[in-house]
């Protein structure tokens, strides 16, 4: 049998990252060693039937191949639920789950966009390649960005890190989609971007009409309410433009953005986002 | 740890030492080499679970609904999570029976498990159509009757929680197949067993219950639906109680085997269908909840009879001791 | 903390100031300060919560069911606990008609709430006389009529799932008072639109639902029912989705104001209901997990109104989007 | 009002107390003050839905009018709960609940009778009265006894406390009953004594028929499950010998042991006494 994906990962580290956000390091090894960025877990959070679902986390970091990182926002039960695990504890973990970002080719550059809580899996992702790279922050207000030891990783990272809040209090005031279109009409070597984004729907439906309107290719990380994670349920599903439904867990989280349907409706309220 | 006033309960036999208890059942005239099995919609087509469990040690697999032609399935969102349950509206989303013979069966057919498969329609005929594909191919165990589809039709009455357009549809797909028919019941219907009855009638092989119930959820705030679908079938540990009630009520009704689902998640949740009259479980929600449930539950079954010194899971079945 | 996606489905009077929301509502022509009423044989006949909440400040008190004649009940266990939920076979336990007018009624009428008299019998002619003997006695705001009950005269048939039983019986306790009637309708049917139009044409002036989801569960070791009864009620937060589907299917199709009940814990549960189509709501299982939840819920739909500028709880009846 | 019987309850003191038991603290002033030995509290052990009734347990003390203590056994889902509750933790607790022992009369030598777990609310009882008292503990074995803590209190405030295991593993070997006749027929002041029992149905069903054959007057404390703990359920009713039903937690715990029907069967499985 192949390597499983089912896991009872041990709470190394749980500590509050400031922001609103909670930080956890699991040790599972089995788990980190598989793991590859955009890839996401399922996590159960509580013991009992209720609340009975598992929830779904980016991968924000690998360490040491044993450890995974996580960061979230308490938004729900669920959340509120975790933030209460302690250290020692043992939590039953599925993953890496998912297809991850594709690697960026040699050549490109890749601009990387989180809106809201949607850093996690680019934080990774900008941690593992070694690509000049340049990344867009976006979130309602200052208190919304991600926590300053998840900016200073970017900033160590990325040639540039742009920052954006909605009301101004930090950043540029605007948009982070603002800040990207005029980061792209400002530079003359569009062809080798590559975009990823990572972010409430309408933040990604921006940016994919962005990443279209000027040529640039474009992935897109989505978020639907699973059951499953394994592709069984079919109840994270997407609308696609050549019509039906994908599974996020399986055939995402990370589509093209030309692949998804931006015109369907959706009633899920990303209340943890931008 | 059993107090006295719990012993009292067990058989005599229960002294006896087992050493390597019998957990081989025989449903519908499909031989398992234990009870369990996965419930349609939860499990894919196994494949999604290969990397999880080891296929070969479950007693079947009851494969996600597969009709006539292919089924786009219902807008998102689809799901939607209950205390002890969850909702969901998928839309019955599948790949048509040809895709599920070349791509999905071809895998299945090499573990050594039973392979049963989950079949509707939109009419009559859609049903016999799927019916009419399948019978004579090679690896398929039984097929599970999934009644609770609307007749479009027929404007639209659902098969399932009528008795006579169910006693029809069985009736013709009786005809369209050697293969063993397991009808798979509604539970949203004042009294279950005129439906096991039609289906016993209709010459099934065995029958298959419950299947979601009827539930809605509002989000207050928007005032919208939280299922794109407005409404949705409720599964999970919250409906068990009524899973069980149907269980026994229709095993003291008709004589077909029963494959009992409905909030499974435990060896204990196993052993209450059972001692209610099933002769097979099937785990369905709960593998969401834990990819091993099955296993755990194979595995207890084992431990419990003996502990309990019973040599079979067959001496357990419709058990329950009712004055 | 809503985000713009949310913010949409909101009508446009959101954005008015409301200081006082106005929550009093109009069931079956019973004035209530507001929907928040408790569900029958959760509260008792009130006294026992009186050191627990102000009983004034309740929309109604639908008191623990009442026949002509004492009963005795089932024999115990009589409860056992389930995920979410809990199921009950108390078998209908009251001291009779006359003990209740005498005893129970005049503590009651000393608090500022509508009163609702859960009645039931085991025949046409015992709920016919519960109905006279509580007709013209002041007090009394209405009768919920519990129709889960067998006909034991006509060979057992259950008077809630049987839609011609239902009719009969609620026609003849139309006859026999002036006081508003409402019909507590049972879960445990395939169409409940069906139970709830044979109401509106018997002269119903409201419709209760619903009452519990007929349940069992095993004690695996003893093999045992887990209550003497065998199979009981199932109610709770587990059965909340069911309830909220019944609800919305009824309001769409029938009149007749709606008491909304099932697993019913927090102010988001009550305007589930309430978005559904219910004009008031009931709390049952809630009142034993959170004895204050009645109040906990009326504080909260009035926050709810304040925060989303809506000037009435009647704004919300039946406000569900559906497309 | 009334003073209430709804608390939120700080969990004050929380520790393994032996013997398998534990034994936690709380504070509730309200609670404490309306207090009186036999009484119970319904105590809600999760914040979630599952599982979702309160659990009843015995007051087994008041201590300076502000706090409870209560010994509980970890027999099911419930109590292994309550059992990882913290130190500062806020539980919902009400009571006191029920009526309680009756205050033995003057002249009376109250006889305990603690089966298994049931000795909480008996420890309570003897540590509110000046009577010359005897108690009398049983258990399956010695790991099943009260925890020393527990016993050491009862042999402060007895004249003396016999101990009865099953398994001879502790104190004489047999049944506690079979102690307890001994004690009763080695006496000629019979006509003193009251009997207050507590522990499985079983063994109380046995202290009755003792008590009854030798006239003397005996008071049981009784269990069932319960959902509500204030009397509007009626799903704690045990049978009585006039007919119908008692509810457990209105017009008991505590029976006067002839009033009980023991011929009910019950199928309730006592796996935390005996
Ligand atoms: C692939 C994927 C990766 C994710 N990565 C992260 C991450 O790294 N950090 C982080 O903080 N959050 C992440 N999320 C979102 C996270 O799963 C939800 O915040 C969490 O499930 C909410 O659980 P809850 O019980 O606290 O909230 P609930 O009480 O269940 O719901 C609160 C709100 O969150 C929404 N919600 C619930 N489940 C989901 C879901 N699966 N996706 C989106 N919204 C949901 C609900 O609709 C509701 O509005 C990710 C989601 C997905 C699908
Ligand atoms: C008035 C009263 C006072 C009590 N005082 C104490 C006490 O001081 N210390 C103590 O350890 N226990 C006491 N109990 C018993 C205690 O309530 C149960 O042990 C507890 O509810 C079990 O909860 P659980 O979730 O761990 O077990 P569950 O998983 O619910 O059940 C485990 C086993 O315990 C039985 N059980 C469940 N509820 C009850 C109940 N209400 N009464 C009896 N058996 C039950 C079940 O039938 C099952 O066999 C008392 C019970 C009553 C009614
Ligand atoms: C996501 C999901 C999809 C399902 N799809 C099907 C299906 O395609 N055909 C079918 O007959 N039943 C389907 N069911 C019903 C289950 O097979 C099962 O009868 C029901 O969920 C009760 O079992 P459970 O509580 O263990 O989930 C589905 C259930 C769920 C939760
Ligand atoms: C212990 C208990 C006793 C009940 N007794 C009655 C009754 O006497 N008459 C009646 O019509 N409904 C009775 N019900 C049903 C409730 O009134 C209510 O319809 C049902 O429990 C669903 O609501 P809930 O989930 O909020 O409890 C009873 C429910 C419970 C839990
Ligand atoms: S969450 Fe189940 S298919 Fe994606
Ligand atoms: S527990 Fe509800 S009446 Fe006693």
């Amino acid at each position: 049998m192949p390597p499983t994906k089912l896991h009872q990962a041990t709470v190394v580290l749980h500590q509050e990252a400031g922001r609103g956000y909670f930080r956890i390091v699991l040790k599972a090894p089995g788990l980190a060693k598989q793991a590859r960025p955009g890839q996401f877990v399922m996590l159960r959070v509580s013991e009992n039937q209720d609340p009975i679902l598992a929830r779904p986390f980016g991968i924000a970091a690998v360490k040491s191949k044993q450890y995974i990182e996580l960061f979230y926002r308490v938004v729900g039960r669920g959340t509120a639920l975790l933030a209460t695990v302690e250290r020692d504890a043992v939590l039953q973990v599925q993953g890496p789950l998912g297809n991850g970002f594709p690697a960026p080719e040699k050549g490109t550059t890749p601009l990387l966009v989180a809106g809201g809580s949607g850093f996690p899996p680019l934080l990774y992702f900008a941690l593992s390649m070694r690509h000049p790279l340049y990344m867009f922050l976006g979130a309602r207000d200052k208190e919304c960005l991600p926590p300053l030891r998840a900016i200073k990783s970017c900033r160590e990272q990325a040639e540039k890190v742009y920052i954006a809040t909605d009301d101004g209090s930090a950043g540029t005031r605007g948009f982070v989609t603002d800040g990207l279109a005029a980061f792209l009409d400002s530079r003359n070597d569009r062809e080798s971007f590559v975009i990823y984004a990572c972010g409430p729907r309408s933040m990604m439906a921006a940016v994919s009409k962005l990443a279209a309107e000027r040529g640039i290719s474009c992935f897109v990380s989505m978020e639907e309410r699973m059951a499953c994670g394994l592709g069984v349920c079919m109840g994270c599903s997407v609308a696609v433009r050549t019509g039906g439904y994908k599974r996020v867990c399986k055939e995402g989280p990370v589509f093209k953005s030309s692949d998804i349907d931006w015109s369907e409706q959706v009633v899920l309220p990303a209340l943890h986002r931008k | 740890m059993r107090s006295a006033e719990l012993k009292k309960g067990i058989p005599a036999k229960a002294s006896k030492c087992v050493t390597s208890p019998d957990l081989s059942v025989n449903v519908a005239g499909i031989k398992m080499k234990n009870p369990v099995m996965t419930a349609s919609g939860t499990f894919g087509y196994g494949e999604e679970f290969k990397d999880i469990i080891d296929l070969n040690r479950l007693g079947g697999i009851i494969v996600k609904g597969v009709s006539a032609r292919p089924i786009k399935g219902n807008p998102p969102p689809r799901i939607w999570e209950t205390p002890a349950g969850m909702l969901n509206a998928i839309g019955l989303e599948n790949p048509g029976v040809d895709v599920f013979i070349n791509e999905k069966l071809p895998i299945l057919r090499s573990y050594d498990t039973a392979v049963i498969v989950n079949i509707f329609g939109y009419s009559l005929e859609e049903y016999v159509a799927v019916t009419e594909r399948l019978d004579g191919i090679p690896g398929i165990a039984g097929l599970e009757v999934n009644i609770s589809c609307p007749n479009v039709k027929a404007g639209g009455i659902v098969f399932g929680t009528n008795v006579k357009a169910a006693s029809e549809l069985l009736t013709a797909l009786r005809k369209a197949t050697k293969l063993p028919l397991i009808a798979k019941l509604s539970p949203n219907v004042t009294d279950i067993t005129e439906f096991a009855r039609a289906a016993e009638g209709s010459g099934c092989d065995g029958l298959s219950l419950i299947n979601t119930l009827l539930g809605m959820a509002i989000d207050v705030r928007c005032r919208k639906p939280r299922l794109a679908n407005v409404t949705g079938g409720l599964s999970g540990p919250a409906i068990k109680p009524v899973a069980v009630r149907m269980v026994w009520q229709v095993a003291r009704a008709v004589k077909l085997p029963i494959i009992g689902m409905g909030g499974i998640m435990t060896p204990e949740d196993a052993l209450e269908f059972i001692l209610a009259g099933a002769t097979a479980i099937a785990v369905g929600t709960g593998n969401f909840i834990n990819p091993r449930a099955t296993l755990d539950i194979a595995d207890g079954l084992a431990s419990h009879l003996k502990r309990e010194g019973i040599p079979s899971v067959r001496d357990l079945i419709g058990q329950v001791i009712v004055a």
